[in-house]
């Protein structure tokens, strides 16, 4: 699925929160229209990756390309960058003090200037594509969790993103809601978006991702496809976390 | 980067932080040059920074340099004992408010179901009736200024016959107040407990008044530490209303001093400086302990950045003299 | 209880004079505490240095101090405050057009003192605004700017509300202090002048004068508690 | 030091009081409570030594002489103005020698010994202020005063200003009316001549008193209302004191450093 | 597995949460050493059906026996019943200021009034049958989710119950401690334990219950074993929590 170069590139990133090396000479490239797939237990350094790309986290040493350019490190270049590279959390982090369309409409209004009926027409036009075009008036307060994460996910589609990245989006939900986030999300992963996918959900990786990628202790242990991987894991660790994850 | 800028900050990129670097430069140098022109100079001119006023403060050759210190040192020695006498008679007499209006509040929902219907009644009726009474009590004397509290006490209690020490009338009217404060502070430490660890203790068969004293009051403690740590300032900071009943802390000997020697402001200054010494560090120990707390985590999951609301409110609340 | 009634224009003139300290100290506290607050959070560390000294000072020494050093500095510094006989705010404060500085000296030392415990309240509900929010900001590709008016301020405003409302309360406790300080005739004042001075009986000046204060404080707690209930439901 | 009764002869033993009398038992006690103030140059003030100093002491510290009580026994307790009938009614003290004036209102809730000294009313102005002669000065509803809440001074002056509103200026302490003198928010300061005379003495060149005492303030010692035996006791005292010379050197030490000449005995008026 | 009258009997039980109702007419017996998995979508009232059976939850109108006794309403009897029915909550509620071994202790001594040196030993050897002997002197902060869990069941264990009931005990674990918290579970139903299981484990409910019980909106709807169950739901709702469970 991938074509031409490739759209984010990792090169020997290096990152560390004081003594603890967080991130451990990681190289990664992820092509136009890829779906990668981030596993590995807890504190291994899957959200700090996954956060290093839009620069939430500053990296102490390596490179980072996004569309053939170097991140920038500051001001408007990097607010552009941004704007670009769509970020859905795990604790969804809608705007409390807004509604669902505001909350969908504020990126496009406020940092792409578009005008505000524009906005609103597009964004109630993603709520419904996520399915959720009938609470555009509630507030995140009043949403399930799973509702949450999808109007999180329109909020991010709204910045028509180069790139999605997808931080555990389900791990906070419901178990009956994680479905309908996931159906979101392999949609979009067939409609060509390049997307890279923090979760613990192996169905998903299964089925909608060309490549896994275990990571274990800052490094990157293992990126293989996904039927090679599940079927046939070449770390120790990664049998060793796929026995525990897989077998209840 | 700290927790508490990120919210605002971005991490800086090398051109943000050339921009600080050249703002703090400016802006230094305006401090002082502000500095100079609106205190020192004016503060010169009055020779405020004579010897006269401030050798019998700093140097120890000066005739009276021993003599004010030994004052300063007695004054400074009542304010600990007055706030030492405050605060432990206000923790033990809170601690016991806290637990009895905890014990109320599920009194009052209690049926008595199994007793005589008439007795059944009466106790249900007593028990609204003790917690109206503390919950009133509460809100008078936290409603009302310290100050105000001191000063009723040393008027009204030798109004009938019974006169202390003007230390006893600073330390019940410290002891009124801060009482009831410390027990909302504990109180509302041991409601923002998660509701499991109540229900984790009824789960296993102790009794309401185990729960609360066995599992309750102890993470409470150390949750509100910090708060109690503030309240502890404040206490502190509130002895010096015992000049208003003529209590000798250390504001009071200051004035005595002044009168001698006619200098006020260098007096307020070593006082000023004294008092904010022992607080701060009580502050910094408040903070220690915050963060140790967040780290050990020896209390039922409030989240370390969100500090319970009621630790918040005795921040406000050591606005000092007042709640 | 004659008192009460007798000396009711007392009574009242004293929760008058009391509420014009505190209406007055209020507007200044905010003001200067929102200032000092922008200080304390800046990005240029000697203002932050500032903004922290300012809270550290006054948070840790008492009131009186500072109410002493307003009487005793400020005259040093040249200044008898002169600056706050505002045209038309001396008209319905009238205090503050007298000659005597003592009113305004008390004035200009409950606003020190509060502003620093009003930035702190400010500070708190910043600091409330949970660190996702602004990062979602900042994927969005909003400017410090945007994220601050946008998402933070707002947010935080409503963080800040509740502690800031006990600042407020206790600052009306405070301002008790006034009387004992030598502004005459505000309710801690006429509960000494009365009992004192004028040996009234006690038992009612003392009740008098506790629910002058308990008017102005226990219903602006009570406030404060359904806001916060409120919030903590909407959460 | 311990056990050594016979440094001044003045033991328990070495005096007799009639049986009962308040004389007797503060002499059995060895210790008596005197309220004073402690912030009054001249009459009582707390310096650095940390023990009150001053006119109202030294007539003090000559009763307790009288009791036969040792002068380290004694302890003083601070007596603001206002504070004063209360803590004799309580009992908090013993007896209050603190600027005392004797007037009737007083005399309903507590008794006098004395005077022991007689000040007058006076006025306190800038050196160089001409224009205030006297209490009538104030007639014209220009010129402003100081003086302290309920202070009887404040009562009095009253009698004199035109506009009791404007020209009239209450504070809790005479210091802040000297430094609202100074910084010219006031025209002039009144009270007993004694206290201002002590603020001349300090800003020497300042300040001045404009004109004669309008009124007099006998000052006197405040005992419990019922106890006319102990009243006579130190009313002999007293004169025993004007007589053999110690009253004229306790003036001497003490307030009469701010006016030597105005060192006179008043009469005990035991009424 | 059932043998003689049953243990715990609901019979038209109603419950409402101010206007909410949120158990509507439920009648349920579970014999003893019976296993039964409640599952259900979100809100439908299977926590609250569990909480009142010790009456954490007091009920509207119907009736609870256990044991066959009526469930006493407050008091004395009250705490006596609670202490023979073993409760385990989804976030572990371990004493957070006791260390583990103080925390399975604490009841028998301070409510069975039990010597100190006995119910030592005996909660040595409950830790030891959930693997975490080992932790005994660490607090609860210091544990992993699982081993805090495991350390909860051995608390409600040490209280020797007649019942025990579980809210949903592993929903708040990583998936990789999910594993070690159904073992014991597990062999607490081989040992012939009367359990009373909220789950969305469908592994657990299938190969260690004796019935599972499906709720919706408060109602009882589905109450079958669990190969009946999972192959042929009888109702409409149940097909499809399943179908959103089962999926991804
Ligand atoms: N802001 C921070 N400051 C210090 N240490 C951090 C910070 N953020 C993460 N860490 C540490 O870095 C390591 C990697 O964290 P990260 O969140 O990337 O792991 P993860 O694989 O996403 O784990 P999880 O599955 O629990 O989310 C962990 O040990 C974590 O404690
Ligand atoms: N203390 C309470 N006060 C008011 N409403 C409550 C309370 N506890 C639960 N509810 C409501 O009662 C309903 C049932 O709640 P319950 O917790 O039993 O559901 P559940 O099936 O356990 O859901 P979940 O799977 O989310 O835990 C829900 O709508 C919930 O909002
Ligand atoms: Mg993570
Ligand atoms: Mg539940």
């Amino acid at each position: 699925m991938t074509t031409g170069e490739p759209l984010i590139v990792l090169d020997g990133v290096n990152k560390y929160f004081g003594p603890l090396h967080v991130l451990d000479d990681v190289s990664l490239s992820v092509g136009r229209g890829e779906v990668v797939v981030v596993i590995g237990p807890s504190g291994s350094g899957k959200s700090t990756l996954c956060r290093t790309i839009n620069r939430l986290e500053p990296i102490n040493s390596g490179t980072i390309t996004f569309d053939g350019q170097p991140l920038p490190a500051e001001g408007r270049a990097l607010a552009k960058l941004r704007s670009e590279v769509g970020m859905v959390f795990q604790s969804f982090n809608l705007f409390a003090h807004k509604t669902i369309l505001e909350n969908v409409t504020i990126g496009p209004i406020k940092v792409r200037k578009e005008k505000p009926a524009v906005a609103r027409e597009r964004g109630l036009a993603l709520l419904d594509r996520v399915g959720i075009a009938n609470q555009a008036d509630k507030y995140p307060a009043q949403l399930s969790g799973g509702q949450q994460q999808r109007a999180a996910i329109a909020r991010a589609l709204a910045m028509q993103p180069k790139a999605m990245l997808f931080d555990e989006p389900t791990s906070a939900l419901d178990p009956e809601m994680v479905g309908e986030v996931l159906d979101v999300m392999t949609s979009l992963a067939r409609d060509g978006m390049t997307m890279v996918v923090v979760t613990h959900e192996m169905g998903f990786a299964r089925h909608a991702a060309n490549r896994v990628i275990f990571m274990a202790d800052g490094q990157l242990v293992e990126d293989a496809p996904p039927a090679e991987f599940f079927a046939n894991p070449r770390s120790e660790r990664a049998r060793d976390f796929l026995s525990k994850i897989l077998t209840h | 980067m700290s927790q508490q800028t990120s919210v605002l900050y971005d991490v800086p990129g090398p051109r943000q932080q050339r921009i600080t670097l050249i703002s703090s430069i400016i802006a230094g140098v305006a401090l002082l040059v502000g500095a100079y022109f609106l205190i020192y100079r004016p503060l010169d001119e009055k020779g405020q920074f004579s010897m006269e006023l401030w050798g019998p403060l700093v140097d120890p050759s000066n005739e009276n340099f021993s003599l004010v210190w030994e004052r300063i040192g007695l004054g400074f020695k009542n304010t600990l004992i007055a706030a030492a006498l405050a605060i432990v008679a206000s923790l033990v007499i809170g601690t016991l408010l806290a637990v009895l209006r905890i014990q109320l509040k599920s009194l009052t929902r209690r049926r008595f179901t199994g007793l005589a219907t008439p007795v059944a009644y009466l106790l249900r009726g007593l028990s609204l009736l003790l917690s109206a009474v503390t919950r009133v009590c509460v809100e008078v004397f936290r409603g009302l200024p310290v100050v105000i509290t001191i000063f009723f006490v040393a008027r009204g209690f030798p109004e009938f016959g019974a006169s202390f020490d003007t230390l006893w009338y600073l330390v019940i009217g410290l002891t009124i107040y801060n009482s009831v404060v410390i027990a909302e502070i504990l109180r509302s430490g041991m409601e923002g407990l998660p509701g499991g660890q109540r229900e984790a203790a009824e789960a296993i068969g102790l009794s309401p008044l185990q729960t609360t004293r066995m599992i309750l009051l102890p993470q409470s403690f150390r949750i509100m530490l910090p708060a109690l740590i503030s309240q502890l300032v404040v206490v502190l900071k509130d002895t010096s209303l015992g000049f208003i009943i003529s209590y000798e802390e250390t504001l009071n000997i200051g004035k005595q001093i002044i009168g001698v020697l006619s200098n006020p402001i260098q007096v307020y200054v070593v006082i000023a400086v004294l008092f904010i010494v022992v607080n701060y560090s009580l502050s910094k120990l408040a903070q220690y302990l915050q963060r140790r707390l967040s780290q050990g985590r020896k209390t039922a999951g409030t989240p370390a950045q969100n500090p319970p609301p009621a630790a918040l409110m005795s921040q406000a609340e050591s606005t000092g003299q007042g709640l | 209880m004659n008192v009460l009634i007798d000396k009711f224009d007392v009574f009242a003139g004293g929760f008058w004079l009391t509420l014009q300290i505190c209406v007055l100290a209020a507007i200044g506290a905010l003001l200067l505490g929102a200032v000092v607050a922008v200080l304390r959070i800046s990005p240029v560390p000697p203002l932050r240095a500032v903004g922290t000294g300012y809270v550290n000072v006054f948070r840790n020494m008492p009131l009186t101090v500072v109410m002493f050093f307003a009487a005793f500095g400020l005259p040093a510094l040249g200044s008898n405050a002169d600056f706050l006989r505002i045209p038309g705010l001396d008209a319905v404060f009238s205090r503050l057009d007298t000659d005597l500085p003592y009113f305004r000296f008390a004035l200009i030392a409950l606003v020190l003192y509060t502003a620093a415990f009003v930035c702190e309240a400010l500070r708190s509900g910043v600091n409330a605004v949970p660190a996702g929010q602004a990062e979602a900001a900042r994927s969005l590709g909003l400017t410090f700017g945007q994220n601050l008016r946008y998402v933070v301020l707002p947010q935080s405003w409503k963080a800040s509300v509740v502690p800031l409302g006990s600042v407020i309360i206790a600052m009306i406790k405070n301002s008790a202090l006034a009387g004992f300080f030598g502004v005459v005739g505000d309710l801690s004042a006429t509960a000494d002048q009365l009992t004192g001075a004028e040996g009234y009986a006690f038992i009612p000046v003392a009740i008098g004068i506790s629910i002058g204060y308990l008017i102005m404080t226990v219903p602006l707690g009570a406030l404060l508690d359904r806001i916060e209930k409120r919030q903590a439901v909407a959460r | 030091a311990c056990g050594g009764d016979s440094d001044e002869g003045t033991g328990a033993g070495s005096k007799s009081f009639a049986a009962g009398s308040t004389m007797e038992k503060l002499n059995k006690a060895q210790k008596i409570k005197i309220g004073t103030k402690f912030d009054q140059p001249g009459f009582g003030q707390k310096g650095l030594s940390g023990k009150p100093e001053g006119f109202d002491v030294e007539i003090a510290k000559i009763i307790v002489k009288e009791l036969g009580i040792p002068e380290d026994k004694i302890e003083y307790v601070e007596t603001p103005s206002k504070v004063r009938e209360d803590v004799i009614v309580n009992g908090t003290v013993d007896l209050v020698a603190a600027t005392y004036t004797i007037n009737d209102k007083r005399k309903e809730r507590i008794a006098f010994a004395g005077p022991y000294y007689e000040a007058g009313q006076n006025i306190l102005v800038k050196k160089d202020d001409t224009t205030i002669t006297g209490p009538d000065s104030f007639k014209d509803g220009t010129k402003k005063v100081c003086s302290v809440t309920g202070s009887t001074p404040a009562e009095t002056i009253k009698q004199y200003v035109k506009d009791v509103a404007t020209q009239l200026v209450l504070f809790d302490t005479y210091d802040k009316c000297r430094d609202a003198l100074n910084g010219g928010q006031v025209d002039a300061v009144t009270t007993d001549n004694v206290i201002l005379l002590g603020y001349i003495a300090k800003n020497e060149g300042a300040f001045k008193l404009a004109g004669d005492n309008f009124t007099k303030e006998p000052y006197g010692i405040g005992v419990k209302k019922e106890d006319a035996a102990f009243r006579t006791f130190i009313n002999d005292t007293l004169e025993k004191a004007f007589a053999d010379g110690s009253w004229k050197k306790a003036w001497d030490d003490t307030a009469g450093k701010f006016g030597a000449e105005l060192g006179t005995a008043p009469t005990v008026n035991r009424y």
